[in-house]
């Protein structure tokens, strides 16, 4: 394990490391976002309530879960960047951001639009809805604040705190926002629970998942070696590297 | 497979606007995510490569300093 | 316990710029230490960092042969720390202000303290005049009574001198020595020359500037 | 300065010392430094009241003087007025001791950092929520609140408004060295007050429509309670941040 922290401080070990990575979880997220978009649009039946605009819930849910875990995840790099002062989570805290603001923009349209044809109306002040909201100006305030200061490490710093804050209200918001609006559906798809769903519609959904979860550790690292190369730019190996790629 | 026909696949039952912005939008930000990414990579090796020629341009003159300031002493 | 202040290959670096590498120091009981440089040589960030106000530095700080993380409850109890704001409020008057100070080092009480402190920084008459209506010069004044006020072995000054008239930088330089010489330790940054003495020590920071020429 | 003379010869030998504690009078000294800054600038005490009221006034001008009308939302608009009023004041919290250097004297107490920002927590509390929570019931009247809900109103404004403050101070210790820090100050807190919001107006709801009352005010201590635990750390911690500038 701290061999494993220690290895983290290196920067040119986890430029090297995650190159052999990477086109694995490429491939993995699209294997799986392409099987389970076929499968989810061709194949699975039409819900005998919703027809075929349940469809958007292979998109929905997806998205929904990306929003909330990459939240958490900014929490954890932010915790692991103030505690070890490891640089590499910061990175990867500042390129996760975006990327969690876009899903949650994503849960929320897709919730929009999927409740036109369910409730009737664009938009319903639904328990969901309404913490996917909260949470997207959750993301907006931590990449406002990342951007509104001159110093990077105090930048840093800031928006770990922030994050941490946030992973710990959100929660009581979640709870209270269900509270507010106990005329919530129930929660339709839970790993480790039995589905209310049959098979043939919650396996291409937990394809979907895994799909966005792949493309999210696909682009996070990805984004995050170009963040590398832009922070280490003056260091020898980095320089080595340019000469070299010429 | 739950359609007979394409053309019931494009109509989804009637509710083919809500699925297919839901699903488009999705397409556009995913694909919109990973092509950034790769401008960015590229955009960031192109300025390797611009400040790896100045380094080579100014060896010329005067050696390589690997680590930038720090000369300090004390008196 | 003993009053030393020690540094073990410090290095700081700001957005990718170091300002200083591999800086040892050993700052002892009795001396007064200039810290030298151009501008944005990195003075203030080390005088704050020296002062525990700055985490992000690489190396080690010992206080008392202790590493600074654990001692810093002690350390904290034996600075005094002037900055470039004199940290005086302007609606509070000296005493007030002083009385504050006094309290956060945990003594109760003290007025009489605080009339001479003011007394001998040449502030005597406006105790009870809000600082507000202060010129720069006295506000600065009431910072230094805090010099006076409070019995710290280790004072740590960023740009004391500024805005000080030629009596009171003089008679500053005079307190700085007599707080060496009777065992405590100043580190200083200022742009006014310090006269030379025995106790002078100077700190040389530069290369990392602007004038650094790369 | 005047030339004390001979006084190189002073025998007065400084030396190290321990701690001496004196935690409680450092917070005690704290608490009431702000309390005199502040009495001393009465404008900024009254500002957020009268903003309160001001705000209140727009609500029957812009939608409808009907009573019942009125009666039906006046708890959620009671509560949002005085969230933002509370807010209007978090800013300049931590800014004017940024800006004369008494931040920085403030982290270099041998003293814990949390319990000093607490006392100054403490302060914006006594003088914004407290007030609030005095002057809601008479603007509760002139919008027709249900008789029976004014204490209700009162004590759930007195009690939320406490753990606004504490969340609100984590924001603005963000902030407080970005020079326009106004704005963002609100997009980071105003998210994390929505909790409290919901059991506060909850909780005059509740008095109206003879629900549980005690149970949205228990609620709304147990919130006080975490946020009394941890924002003082995150207070501190985003000061030390901001310092570094």
């Amino acid at each position: 394990m701290w061999a494993f922290i220690n290895k983290l401080r290196s920067p040119k070990w986890f430029y090297a490391i995650s190159a052999r990575l990477l086109p694995w979880f490429w491939a993995a997220a699209l294997i799986l976002i392409v099987t389970g978009a076929i499968w989810g649009l061709l194949f699975a039946p039409a819900d005998y309530q919703q027809g075929n605009s349940f469809r958007i819930i292979y998109v929905h849910v997806p998205a929904a879960f990306l929003a909330q875990s990459i939240f958490v995840s900014l929490a954890v790099t932010g915790l692991v960047f103030m505690v070890w002062k490891i640089k590499i989570a910061d990175m990867a805290a500042t390129v996760m951001a975006p990327l969690g603001a876009a899903m949650t923009f994503i849960a929320l349209f897709s919730g929009a639009v999927w409740g036109v044809p369910t409730w009737g109306t664009w938009w319903m002040w639904d328990a969901r809805l309404t913490s996917m909201l909260i949470l997207l100006f959750l993301y907006l305030g931590v990449i406002a604040l990342r951007g509104a200061f001159t110093s990077r490490d105090s930048a840093s710093r800031a928006a770990s705190v922030l994050a941490m804050v946030g992973v710990i209200n959100i929660p009581i918001i979640k709870y209270s926002v269900d509270w507010w609006y106990t005329l919530h559906q129930p929660a339709t798809f839970t790993v480790t629970g039995r589905a209310a769903m049959p098979m043939e519609m919650w396996l291409p959904l937990l394809i979907m998942v895994l799909g966005f979860y792949s493309f999210f550790i696909a682009l996070t690292l990805m984004r995050t070696r170009s963040e590398i190369l832009r922070r280490e730019a003056s260091k020898r190996w980095v320089r080595e590297l340019a000469a070299e790629a010429k | 497979m739950a359609f007979d026909t394409f053309q019931d696949f494009l109509a989804m039952g009637g509710h083919a606007p809500y699925v297919w912005s839901a699903w488009g939008l999705t397409a556009v930000l995913l694909l919109g995510a990973v092509f950034h990414a790769r401008f960015e990579r590229r955009q960031v090796l192109r300025q390797l490569q611009r400040r790896a020629r100045r380094d080579a341009h100014q060896a010329g003159r005067q050696p390589i300093q690997t680590s930038r300031g720090g000369s300090t002493n004390e008196a | 316990m003993s009053l030393r202040l020690q540094g073990q290959n410090l290095a700081c670096e700001r957005d990718d710029r170091w300002l200083f590498q591999g800086l040892n120091l050993d700052i002892q009981a009795g001396e007064i230490v200039r810290v030298e440089g151009p501008n944005g040589s990195g003075k203030t960030t080390l005088l704050k960092i020296l002062s525990g106000q700055l985490a992000d530095y690489e190396g080690e700080l010992f206080w008392d042969g202790r590493p600074m993380r654990e001692a810093r409850e002690v350390f904290l109890s034996n600075l005094l720390y002037l900055g470039h704001a004199p940290g005086v409020k302007a609606a509070l008057t000296p005493l007030e202000n002083l009385a504050w100070y006094q309290a956060l080092a945990g003594q109760r009480g003290g007025e009489a303290a605080c009339f001479s402190a003011l007394e001998e920084v040449g502030l005597a008459g406006f105790e009870d005049v809000p600082a507000g209506q202060l010129s720069a010069g006295q506000q600065r004044r009431v910072a230094l009574a805090r010099l006076v006020l409070a019995p710290r072995p280790l004072w740590v000054l960023d740009e004391p001198f500024t805005a000080i008239d030629r009596d009171g930088v003089a008679a500053l330089e005079r307190r700085l020595i007599e707080h060496a010489r009777a065992g405590g330790c100043v580190l200083v940054t200022t742009h006014h020359e310090l006269t030379p003495c025995a106790e002078l020590r100077r700190i040389r920071l530069g290369g990392g500037g602007l004038d650094a020429g790369n | 300065m005047p030339a004390t003379d001979g006084a190189l010869t002073k025998e007065v030998r400084v030396a190290c010392e321990e701690p001496r504690g004196g935690l409680a009078v450092a917070v005690w000294a704290t608490l009431k430094r702000d309390l005199m800054l502040l009495l001393r600038r009465r404008s900024e005490v009254l500002n957020p009241l009268v903003f309160f009221a001001i705000v209140i006034t727009l609500f029957p001008i812009g939608i409808s003087p009907d009573p019942a009308l009125l009666a039906a939302i006046a708890p959620g608009l009671l509560w949002v007025a005085a969230l933002l009023a509370a807010l209007l004041s978090l800013d300049s919290l931590f800014r004017a001791d940024y800006d004369d250097g008494s931040l920085e004297q403030l982290l270099l107490t041998p003293q814990p950092l949390a319990l000093l920002a607490l006392a100054k927590v403490a302060v914006h509390w006594l003088l914004t929520g407290l007030p609030l929570a005095l002057m809601a019931p008479v603007l509760g009247l002139m919008l027709a609140l249900p008789a029976g809900s004014y204490l209700v109103l009162a004590a759930s404004l007195a009690l939320g408004s406490a753990s606004l403050s504490l969340i609100g101070a984590i924001g603005a210790a963000l902030t407080v060295g970005l020079s326009r820090g106004g704005v963002l100050l609100s997009l980071l807190v105003l998210p994390l007050y929505i909790p409290v919001l919901i059991f506060g107006a909850g909780a005059v709801q509740a008095t109206i429509f003879g629900d549980g009352v005690l149970a949205h005010l228990a609620i709304l201590g147990a919130l006080l309670a975490l946020a009394l635990i941890f924002a003082p750390l995150a207070i501190a911690a985003s000061l030390r941040i901001s310092i570094n500038g």
